[in-house]
């Protein structure tokens, strides 16, 4: 395993704690439920935003906690939803009379953890909203009822809850943005690597050099398809013809446009696939109002990407714009 | 059939611990055909607290026992099988009550409440390639022997072996099922040729529950 | 190979229209001399700064171009200094009256590169100033006189000299601190994995499961030691035990430190061994001012980190709190 | 040895382009043992131009078509090599001036400009494991040859064959030394016991062009 390691079952919290150390006491972590959260919230004038699903997702979701963003996080161990007691501890944790928001990637693991969470803290009388983020428009037409999944819209979803939330939107505001992100964002996803779960040791399945594997999850669970490795340039055109009529995103829109690296691929290959991406868009008439080019929500070292868009109107161009500061910044 | 006891309760719970403990990657590696890989993992996660600390959990009735061990796999466990089988063992031991000994007809009564709450949580039916795939078609193999008369007087041992071997044999039955739930469902057709994890881990726990069952009662046996 | 690719010779130029086709505008693509630089500048009356070395360490240097870093950067292909005409070119492009600041890597390429672009472009009549980066302490008491590389440090050195020029300080003034910044920043690094340069398309060496490569440097080149694959902590004390002793770091100090990844190292574990680094320089009275995780330098796909280590007083703090905006930026 | 024309120029400088581009793998590859493996890649960015575009390069002076070569070189060949190169080209250039033939005290003379300049833009010395330790014995060689009777009458076949073989024997040596420059050098100990890229290099384009010589003035040959 080429991994930084000392216990395999320790990588989440030793991972964890780097994190609230690298924050110079802006972030706090528990480690009795695996929290990761801000030291100055909640506040009894701002609705607080949390999150909590698998962990081997990094930045997601855990580094993005942060003025701005998220206000705490409970992550699971490696691709495993938080157990529902960390989710309840965090919504308690950070309950204002003005309510909690939870954002939630739409995971049967997920979404039972945390629904059984919102059931058990409005029965203890917590103001709960929850948004279900399912941007992959690789699970498509499926007879399986969970529906899409969440991936790395899950980022846009996060931004512009929480400028709505520093705003000093409602609760209900908070949803209502949320909500619009969430109808206007599709993400697909391609991987050229497997990864390896620290606790298994070996990666979760094989993908031969000179393969791909089409409709690829974030949590090493095979995709749709396998085919044969193409070039950035089909890729591209395969990724986008997913995605592009499934919104439909028509000439004429504007789009915030992210490459998401899924943990293994140098962002030097992420700057190529984006610009492909821009030039194919701008062909068909949809411009670029905002770019996003790295790492959102991984999975592990796989190799791969996704490309994800968002269309935009005013209000969420200034909710993306607006200021935000978490641990996974660069200066 | 006999009345169980609560020193057969503490044996089918110990076994059941023991056994998620030492077949967790077994469980993992068979979820990673498909699924992500943390299946046995994250038992294990809630397993071994209950297999280290049972002794100091209430036992005053089969109730308590349950509801604390559910208590600890919510707490401990992720992914779906957190919920899962946490709701399993909640539903379960308000179906026990306060009983401190279990007539066959309330071991009945306990797995067809753990069930109904596995679907209510989970929102699976049968055939959708689950552990209740495996769990059910042994809980009705379980309530046809009470009243099997071939099967009286040897204090369940050959029915509760007859149930894990009708597990055991869903188990494998699911390998041509589609998945539709859990991570397994994203793969589609692909899922179709590889037995479902916990379809399967409920097979194993059974056997492990049926050997023990039979060391403790079969012909031959100490007690 | 697992890369995402059209023709590999066209690799770097493909992902730097990338970047100028993410900036939105404000950075721009002259594919005739592979440069990237910002649209605004020059300006009679601010310093310019410019880099260029070997593709393949991105976001250094290409995608660190924007206000309060560099103002061009003329990368080279994958792992090979930039030719002398590019260099020349960027120099002509980014020339101020006030001067042009080259920050220069020390390896015999990039400095035979700049110094001969030095003197041409000297000879032209323009101001230069020259700041040769030095800061990997794996390669110490050596016989072979072109001394230290320059690795991950480099960051601080263009962050500091672009705070500098931002606030309008002459060529001199961005030399000083440029200058202050080498002399108190060590760095060392470890590899897990190889990498593969695309126009070669297998690794450049072998890295076997278990093993790891002690001061690796950032072009593939081998270390100077393969050892047996060691826990977290013990790496992170490797490392450590390297650097803290060559400035020598002392109780008292404080610092800005980086966990940098190599390029396939996921953020989780760069994260993990920030704390354990945070925590072993807290033992030894050495208090970290701020700190920085994540990929600043990298050699493509690697798998592996670099620590450094920078000594601030209260001038570099300032500088390196000071706002900048670049392309590798995450909102 | 008689006058070189300025045919033998071209054909000199043709045969050293195509044998870098042919040879391109090759010469990375031994980069990358104990450097980073760029190196034949970096030479063939530039040579390829000059393969491509001689005939249109101003020949009307070999310290013309010289020096136009290490500008190409320069403008176009990255890392060490390209300033290392540029500047032999460059210099070799200056000392033939504008002569249209060469005797061969003036390739001997532009040889060691070549030498003094890679020495001065690269700070290397002899036994440094560069391409300095295949040219510089090579280059003894040949000009120990011109004063050989021996070797009289065979427009310099068997002296550029012998240089050759020097540079050959030369770059195998360079095996066993210590990496003193380049990106080599920061493996230490670890880069004994391989041949050094670009003496290697000098090895194979000698070689070439000995065969090209022999093709057009050796025994049998049309010319
Ligand atoms: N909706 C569901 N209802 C009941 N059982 C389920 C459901 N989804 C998955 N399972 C069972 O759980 C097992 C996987 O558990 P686990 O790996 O913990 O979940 P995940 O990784 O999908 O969060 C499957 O093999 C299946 O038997
Ligand atoms: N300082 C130097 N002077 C002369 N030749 C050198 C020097 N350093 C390296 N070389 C030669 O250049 C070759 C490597 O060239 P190249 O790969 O282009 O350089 P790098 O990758 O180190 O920038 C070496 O094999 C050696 O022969
Ligand atoms: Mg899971
Ligand atoms: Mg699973
Ligand atoms: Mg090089
Ligand atoms: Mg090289």
């Amino acid at each position: 395993m080429r991994k930084f390691l000392n216990d395999p079952k320790k990588f989440v919290p030793e991972f964890l704690e780097g994190i609230a150390l690298a924050s110079g006491g802006s972030l706090k972590y528990e480690p009795k439920y695996n929290l990761i959260y801000r030291a100055d919230m909640p506040k009894a004038d701002r609705v607080s935003i949390i999150q909590g699903s698998g962990s081997g997702h990094e930045p997601a979701h855990t580094m993005i906690v942060g003025p701005g963003m998220l206000d705490a996080a409970c992550p699971g161990d490696v691709f495993a939803g938080p157990p529902v007691e960390f989710v309840t501890e965090t919504s308690k944790l950070m309950d204002t009379p003005r309510g909690v928001l939870y954002i939630v990637n739409n995971y049967t693991g997920d979404r039972t953890a945390w629904e059984m969470a919102k059931e058990l803290c409005e029965a203890e009388g917590q103001k709960i909203g929850y948004l279900l983020v399912n941007d992959d428009v690789a699970v498509k037409d499926s007879t399986w009822t969970i529906g899409r999944r969440g991936v790395a819209g899950n980022f846009f979803v996060i931004k512009a809850a929480g400028a709505m939330a520093d705003k000093g939107g409602s609760l209900e505001e908070c949803v209502r943005v949320g909500e619009k992100v969430i109808a206007n964002v599709r993400t697909m996803g391609i991987a050229l690597s497997s990864c390896t779960p620290p606790v298994r040791g070996t990666p979760l399945f094989e993908i031969a050099d000179g393969e791909m594997e089409i409709g690829i999850g974030i949590h090493g669970e095979p995709g749709r398809q396998r085919a044969r490795m193409g070039t950035a340039d089909e890729i591209v055109d395969l990724l986008l013809n997913a995605i592009v009529p499934d919104l439909p995103f028509k000439s004429g829109d504007e789009v915030a446009l992210m490459v998401n690296g899924l943990g293994g691929t140098p962002i030097s290959e992420l700057y190529l696939l984006y610009g492909i991406a821009h030039k194919w868009l701008a062909a068909k008439g949809i411009s670029v109002f905002r770019s996003y080019v790295g790492e959102y929500c991984t999975s592990l070292e796989m190799a791969g990407a996704h490309i994800s868009l968002l269309k935009v109107d005013a209000e969420i161009k200034e909710l993306l714009m607006a200021p935000a500061e978490i641990a996974y910044r660069v200066f | 059939m006999a009345q169980a006891s609560f020193d057969d309760v503490d044996l089918v719970i110990k076994t059941m611990a023991t056994t998620i403990v030492d077949n967790a990657e077994y469980f993992a590696h068979l979820d990673s055909i498909v699924g992500d890989g943390d299946f046995g993992y994250s038992l294990r996660n809630g397993f071994e607290v209950v297999a280290a600390d049972y002794d100091t959990f209430d036992r005053s009735s089969v109730g308590a026992v349950l509801k604390k061990i559910g208590i600890v796999i919510s707490g401990k466990v992720g992914g779906v099988s957190g919920p899962i089988w946490g709701t399993a063992f909640l539903r379960a031991g308000a179906a026990a009550g306060d009983r401190t000994e279990l007539a066959p007809e309330d071991v009945i009564a306990m797995l067809r409440a753990a069930i109904t709450g596995i679907m209510a949580r989970g929102g699976a039916s049968l055939g959708e390639k689950t552990l209740l795939d495996a769990l059910v078609p042994a809980t009705d193999s379980l309530e046809a022997a009470i009243g099997d008369p071939a099967l009286k007087g040897d204090h369940g041992v050959a029915a509760v072996q007859r149930a894990a071997d009708v597990a055991v044999k869903a188990a494998e039955e699911t390998k041509s099922m589609l998945a539709m739930r859990g991570r397994a469902a994203y793969t589609g057709e692909r899922s179709i040729g590889s037995v479902d994890a916990g379809a399967t881990a409920v097979g194993v726990i059974l056997q492990a529950i049926a050997s023990a069952w039979r060391e403790k009662y079969g012909e031959g046996a100490s007690a």
